[in-house]
């Protein structure tokens, strides 16, 4: 049975339930990161021990840097699959569901009980227990089913053996994250066996740090493809059909699929705890992250000069500007270019790192997700709900995370170490900035949380009947879908 | 048909080969058996059965006061000692070692007291193979009479926790 | 679905049945659930414990190495938990809820309980392995005091036993409801008395399990003590009868087996019939070679329970040993096949994979893991092979490529009659018997000769790169343990395709009523 | 085939079990060999 929203009800409830399971992540990770913000600003300190501080920060990167950002590109996957039509198997896209729910769950109860010795390597942070390692590698493997299933109904439209036009940016974008995604996943096993599992004598952090860092260079890439393809989607909502060089835009994206091939290679040219094998991969990021989001950035401008030419000044006023989801872009946009923009200043060590991929992540990749969170609302039979909260919350998140950026780039200029619980009070030299970014962090839990509520309140709230759900138009936006 | 009820009368008497079969099997497993009593009585290796019981603490200081009464050198910190003939020598299990190192005369016959001090363990006595199951709280006496000169090597074949690849020892055969 | 109810004829209730179009079975439907739960459970601890078998395979192939020491240890027992028991227990429950409804045309009784049987095996079997992840309970299979676990790792074990003894019970309430019903006429089907069979043999194991592990729960408390040898003697009534529960299910199976797929007859039922019997009987006696060199049993303990009593049921192995290929080789000459003395082997159907994962399974058992069991059983032979690799090679034969391997092939049969789906990706399916199949000879053999060689069991590095007492290990053991590595890769192959073909018929395959019951055909 | 017995002739089966015996007697006395020649252990 097909809905208004274009999905087949079976479909849709997928994506519901993968949309739901993404905020849900995103809500647990926000109420972590609120408590390792407000322990670090000074005065309020609210987790008692540094040993409490290490276990939340863990959990609040688990949850929030790898599965809310590895669920929502699922959904994204999902999404874009059932709405194009590409043959995509939709019980593997609940056993992958269901997969990656289990191992969130198992990650969990490490989390819960406070067990496992905390490592703070730089990607990803973790609690050494192999609970902790099981339920990473469940969840993993999940994500892993889901982006296969997706590259299946790539291939399968592609080799013509489902019928179906050629590929769009935005589904060829996914196939090359989805690339990057398995990438990934091969990178993590074939560092296990080089490394062999269990850290057996060696130092943990140095040892974690070679194992997992491979895997996390690879779905930097995922995530970055994943925003910008969300960056078109969103944008196509206003403006309609792409008027850019299609082909140019997939040769961009491509590079999101082949830089990260490389990544298992250092784990057999070099002896991965050494530094040549952070170099090589930091060199591949450099290069083929960066360049492509910088080609692929302006085409979006382009775009809108191209559509909008004739009365661009006008054009600009009329934006909805309280529209969430231009909003989510726009500010997406400007935070991710920020982020780019200091990365050359980001030194190891100091907090101007955690300014870097705060300002690029939590900024830019958010933000755009965020974005794409409201859009798939209409599309999972669900209405917005508080509006007016909705259409102030990016800028509350934004401002917030600016703020956040700003301090966390003060205080790390001025030397202040990251991953330190109480960096607030050790040194007087950096308080200033710290309160700036306990205030910014303020203010984008508050952002966030609304956010969360607002997706949760919508999510579980039934629309009484499709027929009036038509009738109202879900969003106000200048463009159909 | 294995998955149907059987036609009414199933109890037939047995066909010609099966006969022969099931006289053969059963004659074949009563031998197998006779083997086991035979060799009871005409065999050098059996399986020992004395044992008593004893507290861990009891037994370390048996073993000790042995070290101490025969010790003759030491090797990576762990006692050599070279005991009489004949007498009672005595073999201390625990995580993570099999101490002392036994100096043991070709021929001669001992009886070997072994027991562990925390976990169970299992001494396996190579390249000769034999292998023995240890207990704590047992005190494990076994004769044993070596009949070729030569270093043999000790392993734990039981797991005791987390170090119990690295338990090892050795009896000398001279 | 042609779906009838029928009443019962005590409580007035009324079952749903659905008829089989194939087997012209009535299927209770509350059973059918029940047996698809169990059976996709069953999956799920064979696909766990399938991942740690690779893991710690590639760890004892010594130039691989790649586990670090605890996860070794951990992964071990976590492999030993999953297959042993989980994997086992969860498959033979759906086998017995099958066996004794489907093949008897009978209902389930007490289907809640058979509920919540499901939920404590289910609760303790996640229970076990969230504890063992948590690094809490290293300590093996056997757990053998005074090694200690973490109390709730013996609460999910005796959860998960209870649960099992439950479902036990339910299954022989069952048969009793079926025969007072007169769902079927004459006696119950071969088939079913190896089950029932099965079904005996797992209550006094389970019920052992329970007196050897209770006091080890408390103890971990903090409450009483528990002597290592009276423990030994307790666990090992219910370690390895298990196994024996196994075997006299994989009989069963594989005489469904031969029936399914060549449509054989058993020879002789009363042979048959006298040959469980005697498992009944005298299996469990074959448990205590594990005792044989403690410290503590006297000789004539020792000497009867492994001498006289365990070759009687040894006798009923001989016996199986000779009517089931008799059984098919009648079968197939009666098709014409007569050409010579082994014109029927060779032109039975081994592209089935029912057909070829039974006579990998008869081998392997058969010729590996049977006789060499017969030798670990000898009394004084235990002094050579005790906790050896051996024993390793011994019970990898027996439980994974005679028991694993009959379940799997069954299971090429029973999964698409109760998921009502045909067969997903039957070309992997031919082959997967054959790989698993040759991957567990290569690994059983290798692991025999490397523990005729000394290789302890249970031990992270044979190469004793790091002790303080230097040893000499004999040169020809490193390349049998490397032979091992690759032997279980190649089962590790064989099972994920197992796990491909179930899982993929569960989730891709349309859903319709299968038109026959071969795989190939379906 | 008569109801008296069940005798079906399995010439293929009586092979392959006798194959079977004598290598169960290989295993058997095989390790019966190695066992005589270790140490005396009482």
């Amino acid at each position: 049975m097909k809905s208004s929203t274009g999905l087949s009800s079976a479909n849709r409830n997928l994506v519901y339930s993968w949309l739901l399971y993404a905020i849900s992540a995103a809500g647990i990770a926000g109420t972590m990161a609120f408590m390792v913000a407000m322990t670090r600003t000074p005065g309020v300190r609210l987790l008692p021990s540094a040993r409490a501080f290490h276990v939340i920060l863990v959990g609040h990167v688990t949850f929030a840097l790898t599965i809310w950002l590895l669920a929502f590109i699922s959904t994204v996957w999902m999404y874009i699959g059932v709405q194009t039509g590409l043959p995509m198997s939709r019980k593997a896209g609940w056993v992958g569901l269901a997969i990656s729910l289990a191992g969130a769950a198992i990650i969990s109860i490490p989390i819960l009980l406070f067990q496992g010795e905390d490592v703070m390597t730089d990607y990803v942070p973790l609690l050494d227990t192999p609970l902790f390692f099981v339920g990473f590698v469940t969840f993993l493997g999940g994500i892993g089913i889901t982006a296969a299933n997706y590259l299946v109904a790539v291939v399968r439209r592609r080799a013509g053996t489902s019928p179906g036009p050629t590929l769009s940016i935005t589904e060829y974008g996914m196939a090359c994250a989805a690339v990057a995604a398995l990438t990934a996943l091969v990178a993590l096993a074939v560092a296990a066996l080089r490394l062999g599992i269990g850290a057996n004598g060696r130092v943990p952090a140095e040892y974690y740090q070679a194992m997992f860092w491979g895997m996390g260079h690879s779905f930097q890439y995922v995530s970055v493809s994943t925003m910008v393809v969300v960056w078109f989607a969103v944008v196509g909502v206003f403006l309609g059909e792409p008027k850019i060089n299609e082909r140019f835009a997939k040769v961009l994206f491509s590079l999101f699929a082949l830089f990260p091939l490389a990544t298992p290679l250092p784990y057999f040219l070099y002896d991965a705890i050494t530094v040549p094998t952070r170099k090589a991969w930091g060199i591949s990021l450099d290069s083929g992250l960066s360049l492509p989001v910088m080609l692929l950035g302006p085409m979006l401008i382009v775009w809108a000069w191209r559509a909008r030419s004739t009365r661009n000044v006008a054009w600009l006023k009329s934006m909805p500007w309280s529209e969430p989801r231009v909003m989510t872009f726009a500010f997406s946009v400007a935070l991710f270019a920020f982020g780019l923009s200091i990365h050359p200043a980001a030194r190891q060590g100091t907090l101007q790192t955690p300014a870097h991929y705060h300002s690029v992540v939590v900024g830019g990749v958010t933000l755009a997700f965020m974005g794409l969170a409201y859009h798939l609302l209409a599309k999972v039979d669900r209405q917005l709900i508080w509006r007016k909260l909705a259409a102030i919350q990016p800028y509350f998140f934004a401002l917030g995370i600016m703020l956040l950026v700003a301090g966390l780039l003060g205080a790390g200029t001025l030397g202040a170490p990251r991953k330190t619980y109480d960096a607030a009070v050790t040194g007087a030299a950096w308080l200033q900035p710290m309160v700036i970014m306990g205030v910014g962090a303020g203010i984008a839990a508050l952002g966030g949380a609304a956010f969360v509520a607002i997706m949760l309140k919508s999510l579980l709230h039934r629309t009484p009947t499709p027929a009036v759900a038509a009738k109202r138009p879900a969003l106000v936006g200048v463009g159909g879908d | 048909m294995a998955i149907y009820p059987p036609e009414r009368i199933w109890w037939k008497p047995l066909g010609r080969e099966e006969r022969l079969w099931v006289t053969v099997a059963a004659l074949w497993c009563f031998f197998m058996f006779f083997m086991l009593i035979g060799w009871y009585f005409l065999g050098a290796q059996n399986l020992p059965t004395r044992a008593q019981r004893i507290t861990t603490a009891q037994y370390k200081s048996l073993a000790d006061q042995f070290v101490e009464a025969n010790k003759v050198g030491e090797e990576n910190g762990v006692p050599i000692v070279h005991p009489q003939p004949g007498t009672d020598i005595y073999l201390v299990a625990k995580q993570w070692q099999w101490t002392p190192i036994l100096e043991l005369e070709n021929n001669k016959t001992y009886t070997l007291h072994v027991s562990s001090l925390d976990v169970q363990h299992g001494l396996s006595i190579q390249p000769i193979n034999l292998n023995l199951q240890i207990f704590p709280g047992y005190d494990y006496m076994i004769t044993i009479t070596p009949n070729k000169a030569g270093n043999y090597s000790l392993w734990c074949n039981e797991f005791c926790s987390i170090g119990h690849h690295l338990m090892t020892g050795k009896i000398v055969v001279k | 679905m042609a779906a009838i109810a029928l009443p019962n004829t005590f409580s007035g209730t009324r079952s749903v049945f659905r008829v089989c179009p194939v087997t012209t079975f009535k299927v209770d439907l509350a059973a059918e659930r029940l047996i698809i739960v169990n059976a996709v459970t069953a999956i799920v601890a064979l696909l766990l414990g399938g991942i740690y078998a690779l893991l710690i395979g590639l760890t004892r192939w010594p130039d691989v190495h790649l586990l670090s020491a605890p996860w070794f240890y951990r992964l071990l027992t976590a492999h030993g938990m999953n297959m042993l028991v989980f994997w086992m227990v969860f498959f033979e429950v759906a086998g017995l809820y099958f066996g004794g409804n489907a093949l008897l045309n009978a209902r389930l009784v007490g289907v809640k309980l058979a509920w919540v049987a499901y939920a404590l095996m289910l609760g303790g079997a996640i229970l076990v392995n969230v504890i063992i992840m948590m690094g809490r309970a290293d300590v093996m299979f056997s757990a053998y005091p005074p090694l200690k676990a973490d109390p709730l790792f013996y609460v999910g074990y005796i959860l998960f036993a209870v649960g099992a003894i439950l479902a036990c019970c339910i299954f022989l309430a069952t048969l009793v409801m079926a025969k007072v019903e007169g769902r079927y006429e004459g006696s119950m089907p071969l088939a079913v008395f190896g089950l029932l069979t099965a079904a005996i043999i797992a209550l006094f194991t389970l019920l052992s399990g329970a007196v050897a592990l209770i006091p080890t729960l408390l103890w971990s408390l903090g409450i009483g003590n528990v002597d290592p040898g009276a423990y030994r003697v307790t666990f090992w009534g219910f370690g390895h009868s298990a196994q024996q529960v196994n075997l006299s299910a994989m009989i069963a199976i594989w005489y469904t087996l031969a029936t399914l797929t060549v449509g054989a007859k058993p020879v002789n039922e009363k042979l048959s019939r006298f040959a469980f019997f005697l498992y009944i009987l005298f299996i469990n006696l074959g448990s205590m070679h594990h005792l044989l060199t403690d410290p503590g049993l006297g000789t004539a303990a020792k000497f009867f329970n492994t001498s006289y009593a365990m070759y009687l049921a040894v006798l009923g192995s001989l016996i199986h040993a000779f009517s089931i290929p008799a059984a098919i080789e009648t079968a197939m000459r009666k098709k014409g096949y007569n050409k010579g003395l082994f014109g029927w082997l060779l032109n039975a159907p081994w592209k089935e994979p029912g057909f070829s994962a039974l006579m990998f399974s008869l081998f392997i058992f058969g010729f590996i893991g049977g006789p060499t069991g017969v030798v670990l059983g000898a009394g004084q032979l235990s002094l050579l092979a005790h906790n050896t690799w051996r024993i390793t090679g011994h019970f990898h034969a027996t439980v994974v490529g005679g028991t694993t391997l009959a379940f799997m092939g069954f299971a090429y049969y029973v999964l698409p009659l109760v998921f009502r789906r045909p067969l997903f990706a039957k070309k992997i399916a031919q082959w997967q018997p054959w790989v698993y199949g040759i991957g567990l000879i290569i690994l059983s053999i290798s692991m025999t000769l490397a523990g005729t060689l000394g290789a302890p069991r249970r031990h992270w590095d044979v190469t004793f790169s790091n002790v303080t007492i230097p040893v000499q290990v004999q040169p020809l053991m490193n390349l049998m343990l490397t032979f091992s590595g690759i032997g279980a890769v190649i089962a590790a192959t064989g099972g994920a395709m197992f796990i491909i073909v179930a899982v993929g018929s569960l989730l891709f395959s349309p859903k319709r009523d299968p038109k026959a019951l071969s795989p190939l055909e379906a | 085939m008569d109801n008296k017995h069940s005798g079906p002739e399995t010439p293929g089966t009586v092979v392959l079990t006798f194959l079977l015996l004598l290598w169960i007697g290989f295993l058997y006395f095989g390790n019966w060999i190695t066992l005589s020649q270790a140490w005396g252990i009482r």
